[in-house]
């Protein structure tokens, strides 16, 4: 679960990118956040995981209230979202196995789990052939996968994606997409800022549109509504 | 912490300073360079305080004997003198090497003055275990049988000590700039390859690693850097110092002083170099880190 | 003009991301580059201005044999292309500002011309108003038009754009586009890796279809022919 | 180069130090602490070593003067030695004062020596300009008329004159390797920082900068880093050696020796601090980027 209630966020430049949020996204729900570059769209996302913080609201997620954590709790607030990052955030040293491993090693699960779990994500975005290669041996649309993959590894509540499909061809996005479904209909809430209209239309979810910092709509599949404090 | 993430810690510690390769040779060499320049000046001053220190202790007090005191009181007063438990050292010089030293130097006029014509005393030269004790060893010979006059070299002792101390005082002064210096140096280089990491250090902090999880490794990594950094400068004050020592020992040794012993100095200089390597490089490794790890 | 013979590209782990390529591209065309993830799209891209070498083949670009150009020509021949590279390259510690004049500086233009310059391709970009901010202060989209603005400065006989729209959205991606049509039409030839389908499929030009290291497809507007020789 | 790009380096370099924030910071508190080092103990050397010879020069030649000479003669035999071009100083010292140093150095019993008694000679003492000459001054003076004997110290001077040369010889081992130190450990910090920057210097390349373009600001970075971390270290030497000298000067007024003369010493002192910052800097920084200007 998770709620904004008038979260506001101006950064230091003065850009008002969040202006008097009011979300509130289920558990098991899949909601698509589209808009203009610029609009806010990863504010937004990175509001939940705290890499930013509101200027002024409150934001829930699970039972962390976003504005009361502390700095020793963060870690444990991350470990239940899987985080896809527009720029992919690959940890440059490690190679592909170990960056997937990692998501899972700060958990402290024991190798052999890791080894079988990595092993199966990595198939599943089809790069199980890469596991030893580094993030700079990649292709733009093989390092997004790595990202996606390494986000899925531990079985998150909610996975949050910006952008996971903006180095992928049609047909690999299709495939992520499929990935994104699946867990998504085993429970696990998925949060996906995107600029790829035919997905937005191929797979019908819940839509926020955000526009120069502000929520200009909140439409379930087919219909609009009004978002409700 | 279970032991199998302690294991990782360990691994991946190893793993990244394989991995940075050129920053981590730039870091390893830093820490040799300078454990070198400690591990040579230190070699230096601790040896040239110990032959300030052994010249301070050779300062002697001349026991002057009466004249006419015979062998057995002599013998007697001997005795005496080694009963002073400040002692170490007792010599005779008889009145007519005495003479040989004035003459030697100041001039042969004095030849005049030898045998019955001798105005000097024989005399006990004793040396003090601890240059301090010489004021005693004089005040307490002069109160003995036999003893004419006892005298320790008064102002010019004092100078010398006073010399010595000094040397001494500016060994220790030079020591603590140099450990400061190194152990600046030295967790800055770390600190410096620590910041070209923030990048690393936050993608860490937003896949879920607590602080602890990510600064293990790092904390690891400084301490390698520290330990590999030492075995050069190890190697070199080790080998350096027994082929100093040999030459430098051959010459000292008609003065009685003497270098630090390699087997004891060596092990306590060795000791020293690994530890501040590791110490300083995994405590730099972690304070420089706490910068990063607000967020 | 830029043409390939018979190249091919080995990266040191054995991926043959180049297998014996042979394409033409004559001033002042427009042609895109497509194919799935990983194919090798942007190790062709790459190989033309000299960022990776082929194994074996030659590559010619303008006036430069490329096998034969010597380290301290390389400047020179990417000062005549503009480029648009997949994960932008922006130089961190510089504003948007000088990002951009950067390009212009190392051709030791005068400052004012510059001035001039980069306020005009920030403006085309719709930018102008972030000059002088730092790139990570700026969203996806933001920075990817950056390294578009930067690309077109020095008004190149060449841009080569790596997926310049794949963090923007449709709007923004057409304006993209309305821009690199237009420097066209004035003669810069246009190479343009892909995966917008919708970009492709409106926007008609020559199309070079790569899957697994082999050109597939080289098709010009509305029909196929073979690449030839 | 056209003068707006010359600018511009400047203006970027400068811009770059700042923008580099803690990076910049780290470089320079490294260079500082490094020239700090170097500062403090090239001043010791180099006053350790002008004390030292201002021992060497201090061995001075004993003429002693026939007895029955008179004080023409003496003044005659003055000018003689003073024309002698190796001669620096003379002293006349009465044989009433000579015996004085041997009741000091003897005892008292040579006080019956006194008056008409004593055996000793009126002496002219001679400070020679060069430690090496005054075995010819001796010579020379043996020959003169009125001079009943010229001696110069003999073994213990040659002793002396071994422990000062030994003395500057390790200071100049000493201060050799810690200009290795400092040029190393300046230029590896440097080369450090621009390790870090690797992406940007490729970034650079393939926008179409040359590797000088690319290189200047760079290098003129390096130069800033140098020169302003020399400031404190030249502040703090600077102020120090001031303040030492007024103490220490004192107390070896009596002496006779002294230390270098802060205008002098302060100048070169500071010229070197300067130059090793600014050069190494500078030539740190350019060596460490060709590794990123092949590609
Ligand atoms: N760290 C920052 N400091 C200052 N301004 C920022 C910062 N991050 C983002 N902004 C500004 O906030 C606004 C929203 O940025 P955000 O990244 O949320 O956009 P977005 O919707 O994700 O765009 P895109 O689709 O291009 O990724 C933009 O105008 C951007 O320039
Ligand atoms: N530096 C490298 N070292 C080794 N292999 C590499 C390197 N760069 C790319 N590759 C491999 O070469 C193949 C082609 O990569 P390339 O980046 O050209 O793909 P692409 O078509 O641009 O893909 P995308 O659409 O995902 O950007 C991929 O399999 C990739 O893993
Ligand atoms: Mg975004
Ligand atoms: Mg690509």
């Amino acid at each position: 679960m998770i709620e904004f209630k008038h979260v506001f966020k101006k950064y230091p430049n003065e850009v008002l990118a969040a202006n008097d949020f009011n979300v509130k996204i289920r558990q098991g729900e899949f909601i698509y956040v589209i808009g203009p570059s610029g609009a806010g769209k990863s504010t937004f996302i990175k509001m939940m995981y705290r890499e930013e913080r509101p200027t002024s609201g409150e934001i829930k997620v699970n039972d962390y209230e976003l504005q009361k954590i502390k700095n020793s709790e963060i870690p444990f607030l991350r470990r239940e979202l899987g985080i896809v990052f527009q720029d992919f955030k690959l940890l440059p040293k490690l190679t592909i196995f170990e960056n997937v491993a990692y998501a899972l090693q700060v958990i402290e699960k024991d190798p052999e789990t890791i080894a079988t779990r990595v092993n199966y994500v990595l198939d599943l975005v089809g790069l199980k052939h890469k596991v030893d290669a580094f993030p700079n041996e990649l292709s733009g649309g093989e390092q997004q996968r790595i990202s996606i993959a390494r986000a899925i590894a531990n079985k998150p509540e909610v996975v949050i994606a910006d952008e996971p499909t903006g180095n992928l061809d049609p047909d690999t996005a299709a495939g992520i997409m499929e990935i994104l479904e699946r867990i998504n209909s085993e429970g696990t809430t998925v949060v996906m800022a995107t600029h790829n209209s035919q997905i937005v239309d191929q797979y019908k979810h819940r839509v926020l549109e955000i526009e120069d910092g502000k929520i200009v709509r909140d439409q379930t599949e087919g219909g609009f509504f009004q978002d409700e404090d | 912490m279970k032991i199998s993430t302690f294991k990782r810690h360990v691994v991946e510690s190893l793993k990244s300073l394989k991995r940075n390769g050129w920053m981590s040779v730039a870091a390893l060499s830093a820490v040799t360079v300078t454990l070198l320049l400690v591990g040579i000046l230190f070699s230096i001053l601790m040896n040239v305080n110990k032959v300030a220190s052994d010249i301070e202790n050779d300062v002697q007090v001349r026991v002057l004997i009466d004249r006419g005191t015979n062998k057995k009181q002599e013998a007697k007063l001997k005795q005496n003198l080694a009963k002073l438990h400040s002692v170490s050292k007792i010599k005779f010089s008889s009145k007519e090497q005495e003479l040989k030293n004035v003459i030697g130097s100041y001039g042969k006029e004095f030849k005049l003055f030898g045998g019955d014509d001798n105005p000097l005393n024989d005399v006990f030269v004793v040396s003090a275990k601890k240059p301090e004790q010489t004021v005693t060893i004089a005040k307490e010979a002069k109160k003995m049988k036999h003893v004419y006059d006892a005298k320790y070299g008064g102002a010019s002792a004092k100078k010398l000590f006073n010399i010595v101390d000094n040397i001494q005082k500016w060994g220790i002064a030079i020591s603590l700039l140099l450990l400061f210096v190194a152990v600046f140096l030295i967790s800055n280089t770390i600190r410096i390859t620590i910041l070209s990491r923030k990048n690393e250090i936050s993608i860490m902090r937003l896949v879920g690693a607590t602080n602890g999880f990510i600064r293990w490794p790092f904390i690891l990594e400084g301490a390698w850097t520290g330990l590999f950094g030492a075995i050069i400068p190890i190697i070199i004050v080790d080998l350096g110092y027994v082929w100093l020592y040999g030459i430098i020992s051959n010459s000292l040794a008609s003065t009685g002083y003497s270098l630090l012993t390699p087997s004891v100095f060596l092990f306590q200089i060795d000791t020293l170099l690994i530890l501040i390597g590791i110490v300083i490089g995994a405590i730099g490794s972690g304070i420089s880190m706490r910068r990063f790890l607000r967020i």
